[in-house]
C-alpha cells in the first residue's frame, strides 16, 4: 500500500522542490536589470521619473541596499513563516492578494478540469475499438490539441456573447460567466486526455485478459467500464502533471482572454510590471500546488495500480 | 464641459446601479498617490475638491466658500463651508484640509503627481476651525487649478492615518467608497447626506444613483461587447471605429471630450543618438503623415495633433502649429542628406559611416492603449519609406525605466493629461528629468525655454504667462523635441438610459449629475 | 466416429481471418468431439491453429473472424447463427475457458476474488456473503492453500502457478460442462506444472469435459484420453492417446515425438525434423515440403482424414500404411572422458546479494563452488529464480560477487578492473537466455556478429565479412541473413546467430543460458546437436544452464542443481537423474514423471518424462 | 451451409454515421500522412521564402483598411491595410523558427541532461533528477514569464522560455531510456565481447535512446508553436511589427467587428500547422514503434 515511508518522503521531495522553485525565482528575479525602487516608485511604468527622496525610503524600507545573501536569507525566513512580504506595487501582502484571487482561478481550474476530464472519458469509452468513430472523433481532439486556446476563446467570444449575448462579456460573476472559459480552457484537455485514453482502452482491450473476460459471458459494456477504463485511467494519471501545468498555464491566458480576475491576471500584470515578490508568491503557489496534486495523484496511481506498491519511489 | 448624453428625456429619478468598464486600473485608490486617469474618473465622485474649475482659467466656490491671495502670490487663505462631514463621520475642516496636502507631500506617501501639482507648497496653518492659510515658496499661478483636481481632493484626516496598505478613500463627495478588488472592480455607494456640491453643479442634494461599479476590462472588444449586449451601462474609451455603429444605434450615444494637457506625443531624445542631431528630429517629423495615419486607425474620432498641448488646454496656442514641420517625404529626404545619412544598405535603410539609420523606441505593454501599438506599427512602415529604421524593443517595466533612466531610447511616447499649460514646465524643462522625478524624456537644456516656463508658472499676469507659453509650444515644435501624435480624447458609451453625464474641463467624466432612465 | 453422447461436437470447422494483407485460413476444416468425463488433447506446432479453433468454440475467434462449420453442437444446442446475447449465457456458464497466457489473462488491476467470481456476478446473482464464500471454496478447490488471504491479493502478488490456478478457478466458477484449457502449463516450472495437470485430471474424473491444448507431449501424455494432431490448420492425425502417442502413423506426428529430448539413458533418437519449412499453401499435403515420403501426390492432392491400418485412430497422409516403424534411439555418446583435462574456469565460493523492494537485501547466491573443465559440458539446473542467470553473470565478469571469486584459467578473472578484463573477454562467451534482447535493434546480423570479431580496417572488410559467413555456415545459416535485424529473425535463427556471435572470438568456455527453452522441439533438437559438435571437435567447455532436464540428459556429463541460490547436489547426470539423493532433485523428478495412478503408460516422447518403473 | 458467427462489432454504441473525407481517411491510411507531409512541406517553403509568394507584410496602406478577402487581397488586409496573406507568409518563419527553435535547444539540453542521469553514478542521478522536478513543477507559462521576466520579451526569449520548461521533460525520458538501454541484453553482449565502454556508449547506448527522442521532439515542435503563440498573445513575444501568428491573432482580436480574415487565418494557420505535425509526429512513431515490436 501507499506507506508511511513513501508519504514521508514524498513530503521531503516537494520541501525540496519547493526550495528550489523559491530559490529559482529569488535568483532569476534578481538577476533582472533595473533598480527596483524604481519600479516600485513609478507604479510599474509612469513615464515620469521619481525624486532620490522617495527612492532612498523605499530602498530602506524593503531592504535593497542589503547585501544579496541577507535579503535571501530574510526571504527564506519569511516563507518559512508562509509570509511571502510586500507587493512592490499593489500595497498588500502577497499572501492577501494571492488568497484574494485565488477563489475565482480554482473555479475556472477545477471546473475545467473536471469538463476536460469527463468530456475524454465520453469521448473515449464510446468510441475505442470501433474504428468508423474512432477515426471521426480522434480527428476532432486532434484539432483540439492543436488550436491555440486564446484563438478558441475569442471566436467563442466574439459568437456566444458578442453576437448571441447567452453568456456574460466578461466578469467573475455566476456560473454563466464560467461556461466558456471551462470550455475554452477543457477543450486541449480533453484532446489529449481522450486521446490518450482511448490508447490506453484499446490496449487493455487487446490483453489476453479480455478474452477472458468475454469467455465470462460479460457484456462488452462491462468489459470496457469494469476492466479496460482502469487500464487507460493509469497513462491519465500518468500525465496528470501535464493536464495540471496545461490548466495552471491556461489559466493565466484565459483569464486574459475572457477579462476575469484571478491568480493568471495577477501573474500577467507582476511579470509586466515587475512585482517580484508576487510573481515569486504566484511561481510559489503553482509549485505547492503542483507537488500536492501530483503527489495525491501519485498515491492514487498505486492505490489503482496495485503493480507499483511494491516499487519504492 | 461635455454635452449630455441621450435624447431622451424627462426628469431626473432616483436610484439604479451603473456598472461602468476602464480600460486601465490603478494601484492604489489614494488620488494623492495615483497618478492614473482612472483614479481620477474613480475618486471625483468621492471627493469633493477645494474649488472647482469652472472655466479656462474661472474658478468658483466648492468646499472653499471664499479665498484670498497674498499681494506676493504665495499666501491663501481658505474660508471652508460648514456643516459638512465625511463620510465616516469625521466633521470636515481646516485640520482635514491641512492634512490632506500634508498627506500629499510627504516622502512617505510616496506621491508623485500629486505632489508636483503643488511642487511650492510649504506647509498650511489652522486659522480657526473653518479656515486655513497654505503658503507656497514662491508664487504658483497654476495653484488653484491643481487643487480642483481630484488628486488633491480632500480626504477625512482619519483615513489618512492607517497605513498605506488599509488605506480606503473616505471624502465628503455624493458617493462612498464600499469596496475594490484589485485589478477587478470598485464598487461605491451613495451618500445620501451629501450637502456640499460645487458651485457649478446642476442640482443640489444627494446624487441619483444608487450604486456606481467601475470594473477594469482591458480588452477593447469586450468593453464594446459588454456594452452592446447591454451587460453594462457605459463604457470608457470606445474603440474609435465602433464609434459611428454606436451613434447610429438608439439604444446607445456616444459622448465624447478632448482631454487637455499635453497630447499623445512621440518624445525625440535631443541628446544622444542620431536624434541629437536637429536635422533628424525634423526630418522624422517631415517624413511621417501623421493626420492621414490618425485619421484612419481612430476613424477619424481622435484629431490629429499639431501641437505639444492639446486644443482643449488653456494657453493653447494654435499658432505654434507652424513651427512644426508638415509632411513632405523629400523635404525629410533633403534633411537627412544633409545631416549626413546619404547611404543605403540593402534594406533600404539609410547610413552613415556604415553606420545604419537606427531609433529604438521601448515599448512597454503595460501602458498600451488606445490602440498605440497600431499607430506605431504605422509609424514605423512610414519611417522605412524615409530609410528610417524604428525598433521597437519589447520591455518590460524593468527594462523600460532602466532605459528611460539611461536615456539609451531615442523615441518615447506618452501623453499626459492637466487643464493648465504649466505642464510643458514637466515635460521640457532641463531640471525636471527622469532622475529627478520628472518628465523631460527629450532631455531639452535649453535655458531660453526653461526661462519661460519658470516666468508663466510665476507671474500672475495671465497675458505675461500666455505669451510665455506660446513662446515655449513653437520652440519645442521648432527644435523637434518631439512628433505630435494624436490629442487623446475621451470616448464614453453609454446606453441610452444612462442621463445627465458630463464632463469636467479635465475631461473627467462626472456622475454626479447621472440618472438612469427607468 | 463422433460418439452419439459428445457434450460438445463440431464438424468440419473452418476459421477465416480477413487481414490487411488478405485472408488468412487459420483453420481449414477441423472436426472434434469431447464427452464429458473425458479428456480430449490437441496437440501440434506453434500456428497450426489450435487456440483459434479453441477460441471459435466459444465465439470470440476475433471481429475479424469469419466463422462456419457443418454442425456445432453444445449439450444438445447448435451453436451456429447463435446471437451474441445467448453466446454470453454459455460463456462462463456452461464453457469455462482458460486462455493460453496464463500469465497475463487476469486483469492485473483487480483482486483475485473479483477475478475469480466474475461469472458468478455475470450469471449467478449471490449475495456478497455467499459469493466471498464461493470464492473461498473455489480457490480451495483448485488448491490454492490460504484461499482467504489470497482472495485479497492481486495477481502479481501470486506466482505464476498460484495464478493459473485461479484462473481455473475462475473457469469453473459457474459449473460448466466443459472446460477449454489452452496450454495451462507453459511458462510453469515442472514442479507447478504437475499440480496444475493433477487440478485438470480431478476435473475430469469429477465429470467435466476437458479439452486441452498443449505443444507439450508430456502434457498430452499424462491427461488425455484422446488426441487430436494440428498441423497448418488441419487435423493430420487423430485417435485414442495410447495409439497416438505410441504408434503414430503421420511423418508430422513421428518427427514431433522424435525430436523431444528425454530423460532416457539411452540417449536421444537421431533429429528427424532436419528441414524446418513452414507448412505449405496451396493444394497438396501442407506437410509436403518437410516430409521425407513426400512423392507426386502429395503434392498434388490434400489426403484426407481416414482409418489407418489397424487401430481406432485417422491420419490424413497417403503414406500413412507404408510407416516404418520409429528408429530407436542410439547409444549415449557423452563420455567422462574430460575428468583429467585442465580446469578452465574456477567458481570459489561465491555469493551474491540483492537490493530488494522495499529494503532489505536479498541472497541470489550463496557460497557456490564448481570448476569447469576444458571440453566438459556442466550441467546447471533449477527452478526460476534459484540464481542460475545470476552464477552466468559472475562467471562472465559482468556481475562482482560479493564473496568469493572466479579465476579464469587459473589466474585472477572476478577481482579485476574491467579495462584488465577486456583482453581476456574473449575466452570466455555468453549465450544470453534472451537472445532478441541480446541484439542492438538497429544493428544487422552483419554487425552483430561483426562486433565481436572487433573493428574492421578498410582493407579487411571483405575478410571481416566472409569471417561473418563462415561463422554463420557453422551454425547452419546462411549468408542471405546479413542484412536482416534482430525482430526479422525467427526464434532458431535468432538463437543461431546469438551462438555465431559468442563463437566469433573463439572462446575456450561457452556459458548457454537457457539457450533453448523459447524453441520448439525441432529446431531445438538441431541446436543441441551443434553445440555436441562444437564440444566434440574444438574442446570448448559448455556450462549449461536450463531448467530442462531432458535437455540437461542429452547434453551434459555433470549437473549441478540449484536451490535457492545453493548448490543441493551435483554428480553425473545419470547418478544425480536416476539415484537423486537430495530431496529437491527428487521433487523435480518426480514433478515431470507420469502419474502411476491413472495406469496410463508413460511415453518416451516426453521431454521429462522418466522411463517406467523408476522410484519417485 | 455457411454461419457468419462474428463478424459484426461487439454490441454498445450504435455505428457513428462516418464523414465522406474520414471515411476516405481510413480506407486509405497513407492520405492523412500525405496531406499533412505536403501542407507541412508548404508551410517551411513559405518560411524559408517569404519574399517570392508575398509581398511586404509591413507595407500599410490606410485607404484599403478592413477589406474582406478578394482577389488583391487574398485573405484581406487589417486595420493598417496590410496584406493578411502577406503577413501570415511572413510570420510563418517566425512561429515555426519559435517551435523549432524552442524544441531544439530543448532537445539539446534534456538529451544532455538525461544522459548524464542516466549514464552518471546514483548521485548525480539524483541531483539532476531533483533540478528537473524543480523545472517541471512550475507550469509552462509561468516558467515562461519567468524567463521572459529575467530575459526580456522578444522572440529568443519566449523560445528560450519554452525550452527550459520543455528540457525536463526530455531529460526523464531520455533518462529512462538511457537507464533501460543500458542494462539490454545487447550493452551486456557488447561487454562481453570485450568492447570499450566508449564504444558502448557510443555505439549503442546513445542510437537506441535518440530515435524515441525524435518522436518526442516532433510532437514538442507543435505544441511549441502554440506556446509561442500564446505568449505573444499575452504581450511577451516578439516585437508588435514581427508578423508571428499569435501577434496578428493579437492584433486581430480588438478588430473582430471590424474583419473577420485578420483574426481567423493566422489561427486556421497554427491551427494546420501543429495538426500537420503531430499528425507527422504519430506517424512517425507508429513506424517507431512498429519496427521495434515487430
Ligand atoms: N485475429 C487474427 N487475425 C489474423 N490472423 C490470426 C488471428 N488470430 C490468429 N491468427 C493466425 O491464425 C494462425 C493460428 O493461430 P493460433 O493462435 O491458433 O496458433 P496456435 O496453434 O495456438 O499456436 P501457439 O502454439 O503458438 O499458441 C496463426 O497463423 C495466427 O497468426
Ligand atoms: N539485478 C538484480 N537486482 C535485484 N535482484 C536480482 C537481480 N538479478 C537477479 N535478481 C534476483 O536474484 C534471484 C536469482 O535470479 P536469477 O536470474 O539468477 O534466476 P534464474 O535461476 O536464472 O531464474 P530463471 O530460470 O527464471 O531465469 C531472483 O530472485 C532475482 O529476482
Ligand atoms: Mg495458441
Ligand atoms: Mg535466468
Amino acid at each position: 500500500m501507499v506507506t508511511t515511508r513513501w508519504w514521508l518522503r514524498r513530503a521531503g521531495l516537494g520541501v525540496l522542490v519547493i526550495w528550489g522553485a523559491a530559490t529559482l525565482s529569488f535568483i532569476g528575479l534578481h538577476l533582472l536589470s533595473g533598480d527596483p525602487a524604481r519600479i516600485i516608485a513609478g507604479g510599474g511604468g509612469a513615464v515620469s521619473g521619481s525624486s532620490e527622496q522617495i527612492l532612498a525610503r523605499i530602498n530602506e524600507q524593503y531592504g535593497f541596499h542589503e547585501p544579496l545573501i541577507v535579503q535571501y536569507g530574510r526571504f527564506l525566513g519569511q516563507l518559512a513563516r508562509g509570509d511571502l512580504g510586500m507587493s512592490y506595487q499593489l500595497n498588500q501582502r502577497v499572501t492577501t492578494v494571492i488568497v484574494d484571487q485565488l477563489g475565482p482561478t480554482v473555479a475556472l481550474a477545477l471546473g475545467a478540469a473536471v469538463l476536460g476530464f469527463g468530456l475524454a472519458l465520453v469521448l473515449a469509452v464510446g468510441t475505442a475499438g470501433r474504428p468508423r468513430a474512432e477515426s471521426l472523433f480522434s480527428t476532432l481532439e486532434l484539432l483540439f490539441v492543436s488550436t491555440p486556446s486564446f484563438w478558441v476563446g475569442i471566436l467563442l467570444l466574439t459568437v456566444f456573447s458578442f453576437r448571441l449575448g447567452w453568456f456574460p462579456v466578461f466578469g467573475n460573476e455566476g456560473v454563466a460567466s464560467l461556461v466558456l472559459p471551462w470550455l475554452t480552457l477543457a477543450l486541449p484537455i480533453t484532446g489529449t486526455l481522450a486521446l490518450v485514453m482511448r490508447d490506453g482502452l484499446q490496449r487493455a482491450l487487446e490483453q489476453p485478459f479480455a478474452t477472458t473476460v468475454l469467455a465470462r459471458g460479460a457484456t462488452a459494456t462491462r468489459l470496457r467500464l469494469r476492466h479496460a477504463l482502469r487500464h487507460a485511467l493509469l497513462p491519465v494519471l500518468t500525465l496528470s502533471g501535464w493536464t495540471l501545468g496545461t490548466l495552471l498555464g491556461g489559466v493565466v491566458v484565459i483569464e486574459t482572454v475572457f477579462a476575469r480576475a484571478g491568480i493568471g491576471q495577477v501573474a500577467v500584470t507582476a511579470v509586466n510590471g515587475r512585482d517580484l515578490p508576487v510573481v515569486t508568491g504566484v511561481v510559489l503557489v503553482a509549485t505547492v500546488v503542483f507537488v500536492v496534486i501530483n503527489t495525491a495523484l501519485d498515491a492514487l496511481t498505486r492505490v489503482v495500480d496495485p503493480r507499483l506498491r511494491g516499487v519504492p519511489e | 464641459s461635455g454635452p449630455s448624453g441621450g435624447s431622451a428625456s424627462g426628469d431626473p429619478v432616483s436610484g439604479g446601479e451603473v456598472t461602468y468598464l476602464v480600460d486601465q486600473t490603478q494601484l492604489t485608490l489614494d488620488p494623492a498617490v495615483s497618478p492614473a486617469t482612472v483614479t481620477g474618473l474613480v475618486t471625483r465622485p468621492i471627493f469633493d475638491s477645494l474649488v472647482v474649475q469652472a472655466g479656462p482659467t474661472r474658478f468658483e466656490p466648492w468646499l472653499a466658500s471664499r479665498w484670498d491671495v497674498s499681494p506676493d502670490g504665495r499666501e491663501y487663505t481658505f474660508a471652508l463651508r460648514s456643516g459638512v462631514r465625511f463620510t465616516d463621520g469625521t466633521p470636515f475642516d481646516a485640520a482635514a484640509v491641512k492634512a490632506t496636502l500634508d498627506h500629499v507631500v510627504d516622502p512617505a506617501s510616496k506621491s508623485q503627481y500629486a505632489a508636483s501639482l503643488i511642487a511650492p507648497y510649504q506647509g498650511s496653518t489652522v486659522v480657526d476651525d473653518l479656515t486655513v492659510k497654505v503658503s507656497l515658496s514662491r508664487p504658483f499661478r497654476p495653484f488653484l487649478q491643481a487643487l480642483s483636481t481630484p488628486y488633491l481632493g480632500i480626504q477625512s484626516p482619519r483615513a489618512l492615518a492607517v497605513p498605506p496598505a488599509e488605506y480606503k478613500p473616505v471624502g465628503t463627495g455624493p458617493f462612498a467608497f464600499v469596496s475594490w478588488e484589485q485589478q477587478k472592480d470598485i464598487t461605491l455607494t451613495r451618500n445620501p447626506d451629501y450637502t456640499s456640491p460645487p458651485a457649478n453643479a446642476p442640482h443640489t442634494g444627494a446624487a441619483y444613483l444608487q450604486t456606481l461599479r467601475f470594473n477594469y476590462v482591458p480588452e477593447d472588444a469586450t468593453r464594446y461587447g459588454a456594452l452592446t449586449s447591454g451587460q453594462v451601462q457605459a463604457i470608457a474609451a470606445v474603440p474609435p471605429n465602433r464609434v459611428g455603429s454606436l451613434q447610429s444605434d438608439r439604444r446607445f450615444s456616444v459622448l465624447k471630450t478632448e482631454l487637455p494637457g499635453v497630447n499623445y506625443n512621440l518624445f525625440l531624445n535631443a541628446k544622444t543618438g542620431p536624434t541629437s542631431d536637429p536635422l533628424v528630429r525634423q526630418a522624422l517629423q517631415a517624413a511621417i503623415d501623421v493626420p492621414a495615419l490618425v485619421g484612419s486607425i481612430y476613424a477619424g474620432q481622435y484629431a490629429a495633433a499639431r501641437n505639444v498641448l492639446s486644443p482643449t488646454t488653456p494657453d493653447h496656442d494654435q499658432a505654434a502649429a507652424a513651427a512644426l514641420q508638415a509632411y513632405d517625404p523629400a523635404k525629410a529626404g533633403a534633411l537627412l542628406d544633409q545631416a549626413g545619412w546619404t547611404g543605403r544598405n540593402a534594406e533600404g535603410y539609410r547610413t552613415k559611416d556604415g553606420q545604419e539609420l537606427t531609433l529604438t523606441w521601448p515599448y512597454l505593454a503595460l501602458i498600451n492603449r488606445d490602440q498605440r501599438d497600431v499607430l506605431g506599427q504605422a509609424i514605423q512602415a512610414e519611417a522605412r519609406k524615409a530609410g528610417i529604421r524604428i525598433d521597437r524593443p519589447n520591455l518590460d517595466a524593468g527594462a523600460y525605466s532602466e532605459s528611460v533612466l539611461n536615456g539609451t531610447y531615442n523615441i518615447l511616447d506618452s501623453s499626459n493629461a492637466r487643464a493648465d499649460a504649466d505642464i510643458l514646465r514637466f515635460m521640457f524643462a532641463s531640471g525636471s528629468t527622469f532622475a529627478k522625478g520628472g518628465a523631460n524624456v527629450s532631455l531639452s537644456d535649453s535655458p531660453q525655454l526653461d526661462g519661460w516656463l519658470d516666468e508663466a508658472a510665476t507671474t500672475s499676469d495671465a497675458a505675461v504667462a500666455a505669451r510665455d507659453y506660446a513662446l515655449a509650444q513653437a520652440d519645442v515644435l521648432k527644435s523637434g523635441y518631439l512628433l505630435p501624435g494624436y490629442v487623446p480624447t475621451s470616448l464614453v458609451g453609454t446606453t441610452s438610459a444612462l442621463q445627465g453625464v458630463t464632463f469636467d474641463p479635465q475631461g473627467i467624466a462626472q456622475l454626479y449629475g447621472a440618472w438612469l432612465v427607468p | 466416429m463422433t460418439p452419439p453422447d459428445a457434450l460438445l461436437s463440431v464438424r468440419d470447422l473452418r476459421v477465416r481471418f480477413t487481414t490487411r494483407h488478405g485472408p488468412v485460413d487459420a483453420v481449414r476444416g477441423v472436426s472434434l468431439a469431447v464427452e464429458a468425463g473425458r479428456c480430449l488433447a490437441v496437440v501440434g506446432e506453434s500456428g497450426s491453429g489450435k487456440s483459434v479453433t479453441a477460441r471459435a468454440l466459444i465465439g470470440l475467434a476475433g471481429s475479424n473472424a469469419t466463422v462456419d462449420a457443418t454442425t456445432m453442437t453444445f449439450e444438445g444446442r447448435s451453436l451456429l447463427s447463435l446471437g451474441e446475447r445467448r453466446w454470453r449465457r454459455l460463456r462462463g456458464a456452461r464453457i469455462g475457458f482458460v486462455l493460453q497466457d496464463a500469465l497475463t489473462s487476469l486483469d492485473p488491476l483487480r483482486r483475485i476474488e473479483d477475478e475469480v467470481a466474475e461469472p458468478l456476478d455475470v450469471h449467478a446473482d449471490l449475495g456478497r456473503r455467499e459469493r466471498a464464500e464461493r470464492v473461498r471454496s473455489l480457490l480451495g478447490d483448485v488448491g490454492i492453500p490460504d484461499p482467504a488471504q489470497r482472495a485479497r491479493q492481486y495477481p502479481h502478488e501470486l506466482s505464476g502457478g498460484l495464478r493459473q490456478r485461479a484462473l481455473i478457478a475462475s473457469a469453473i466458477a459457474a459449473g460448466p460442462s466443459l472446460v477449454v484449457a489452452d496450454e495451462p502449463t507453459t511458462a510453469l516450472d515442472v514442479t507447478i506444472q504437475a499440480q496444475v495437470l493433477d487440478l485438470l485430471a480431478d476435473m475430469r474424473d469429477a465429470g467435466t469435459a476437458v479439452l486441452l491444448i498443449s505443444h507439450d507431449l508430456t502434457v498430452v501424455a499424462r491427461m488425455a484420453d484422446h488426441v487430436a494432431v494440428m498441423y497448418a490448420g488441419l487435423v493430420v492425425e487423430e485417435g485414442p492417446a495410447a495409439q497416438v502417442l505410441h504408434e503414430p502413423v503421420h511423418p508430422y506426428t513421428r518427427a514431433l515425438l522424435a525430436a523431444a529430448p528425454t530423460l532416457d539413458p539411452r540417449g536421444p533418437a537421431p533429429t528427424q525434423i532436419a528441414r524446418l519449412a513452414p507448412p505449405t499453401t496451396g493444394p497438396g499435403c501442407p506437410y509436403r515440403s518437410r516430409c521425407a515420403l513426400a512423392d507426386a501426390r502429395c503434392h498434388g492432392e490434400l489426403p484426407a482424414l481416414r482409418a489407418t491400418g489397424d487401430g481406432p485412430s485417422l491420419a490424413r497422409c497417403w503414406h500413412a500404411d507404408a510407416a516404418e516403424p520409429l528408429p530407436t534411439p542410439a547409444p549415449r555418446t557423452v563420455g567422462t572422458t574430460t575428468s583429467g583435462r585442465r580446469v578452465v574456469l574456477e567458481v570459489d565460493g561465491v555469493s551474491k546479494r540483492f537490493r530488494v523492494p522495499g529494503g532489505g537485501r536479498r541472497r541470489a547466491v550463496d557460497g557456490v563452488s564448481f570448476s569447469l573443465r576444458a571440453g566438459e559440458a556442466l550441467g546447471l539446473v533449477g527452478e526460476s529464480g534459484s540464481g542460475k542467470s545470476t552464477i552466468a553473470q559472475i562467471a562472465l565478469g559482468m556481475l562482482g560477487p560479493d564473496d568469493g571469486r572466479v579465476l579464469l584459467d587459473g589466474a585472477s578473472w572476478s577481482e579485476l578492473r574491467e579495462p584488465d578484463r577486456r583482453p581476456h573477454r574473449s575466452r570466455i562467451q555468453l549465450i544470453q537466455q534472451d537472445p532478441l534482447s541480446s541484439f542492438d535493434p538497429r544493428f544487422t546480423v552483419e554487425r552483430i556478429i561483426g562486433e565481436g570479431l572487433g573493428q574492421p580496417s578498410r582493407r579487411g572488410a571483405a575478410a571481416h565479412r566472409s569471417r561473418v559467413v563462415e561463422l554463420l555456415h557453422r551454425v547452419g545459416l546462411d549468408a542471405t541473413i546479413l542484412d536482416r535485424r534482430g525482430p526479422q529473425l525467427s526464434g532458431g535463427q535468432r538463437q543461431r546467430v546469438a551462438i555465431a556471435r559468442a563463437l566469433g572470438p573463439e572462446p575456450e568456455i561457452l556459458v548457454c543460458d537457457e539457450p533453448v527453452s523459447a524453441l520448439d522441439v525441432s529446431i531445438q533438437a538441431q541446436i543441441l546437436d551443434l553445440f555436441d559438435t562444437l564440444r566434440r571437435d574444438l574442446g570448448v567447455a559448455l556450462l549449461f544452464i536450463s531448467h530442462d532436464l531432458g535437455v540437461i540428459n542429452r547434453m551434459c556429463e555433470r549437473v549441478l542443481v540449484m536451490k535457492d541460490g545453493a548448490i543441493v547436489e551435483e554428480g553425473p547426470v545419470g547418478d544425480v537423474l536416476h539415484t537423486p539423493r537430495h530431496a529437491y532433485t527428487r521433487e523435480l523428478l518426480a514433478a515431470v514423471s507420469a502419474d502411476p495412478a491413472t495406469g496410463r503408460t508413460p511415453v518416451r516422447t516426453g521431454p521429462t518424462s522418466v522411463p517406467e518403473g523408476r522410484p519417485t | 451451409m455457411t454461419t457468419v458467427l462474428h463478424g459484426e462489432p461487439p454490441a454498445g454504441l450504435p455505428p457513428v454515421t462516418e464523414l465522406p473525407a474520414a471515411r476516405a481517411l481510413r480506407r486509405t491510411p497513407w492520405l492523412g500522412p500525405a496531406l499533412a507531409l505536403a501542407f507541412f512541406l508548404a508551410v517551411c517553403l513559405l518560411a524559408a521564402f517569404p519574399d517570392a509568394f508575398a509581398g511586404d507584410p509591413a507595407a500599410i496602406d490606410p485607404v484599403n483598411a478592413f477589406r474582406d478577402p478578394a482577389p488583391g487581397h487574398l485573405l484581406g488586409t487589417d486595420q493598417l491595410g496590410r496584406d493578411t496573406w502577406a503577413r501570415v507568409v511572413h510570420g510563418a518563419r517566425a512561429s515555426l523558427a519559435l517551435g523549432f527553435g524552442a524544441t531544439a535547444l530543448a532537445a539539446l539540453v534534456g538529451i544532455a541532461w538525461g544522459l548524464a542521469a542516466g549514464l552518471g553514478g546514483r548521485l548525480v542521478d539524483e541531483a539532476t533528477m531533483r533540478v528537473a522536478d524543480i523545472f517541471m513543477a512550475v507550469p509552462t507559462t509561468l516558467m515562461a514569464l519567468l524567463v521572459v521576466a529575467v530575459l526580456g520579451a522578444g522572440g529568443p526569449s519566449v523560445a528560450v522560455a519554452i525550452a527550459v520548461s520543455l528540457a525536463p521533460g526530455f531529460a526523464r525520458v531520455v533518462r529512462v531510456q538511457t537507464q533501460v538501454v543500458k542494462h539490454a541484453g545487447y550493452v551486456q553482449a557488447a561487454t562481453a565481447l570485450g568492447v570499450r565502454r566508449r564504444g558502448v556508449v557510443g555505439r549503442h547506448i546513445v542510437p537506441n535512446v535518440l530515435p524515441p527522442m525524435l518522436v518526442l521532439a516532433t510532437m514538442n515542435v507543435g505544441q511549441s508553436i502554440i506556446a509561442g503563440a500564446s505568449l505573444s498573445f499575452l504581450g511577451l513575444g516578439p516585437q508588435a511589427s514581427s508578423s508571428e501568428w499569435g501577434s496578428l491573432l493579437s492584433d486581430a482580436r480588438d478588430h473582430l467587428q471590424d474583419a473577420w480574415a485578420p483574426a481567423v487565418f493566422p489561427g486556421l494557420a497554427i491551427a494546420l500547422t501543429v495538426i500537420s505535425i503531430s499528425v507527422l509526429g504519430r506517424e512517425l512513431r507508429l513506424r517507431f514503434e512498429g519496427r521495434t515490436e515487430r
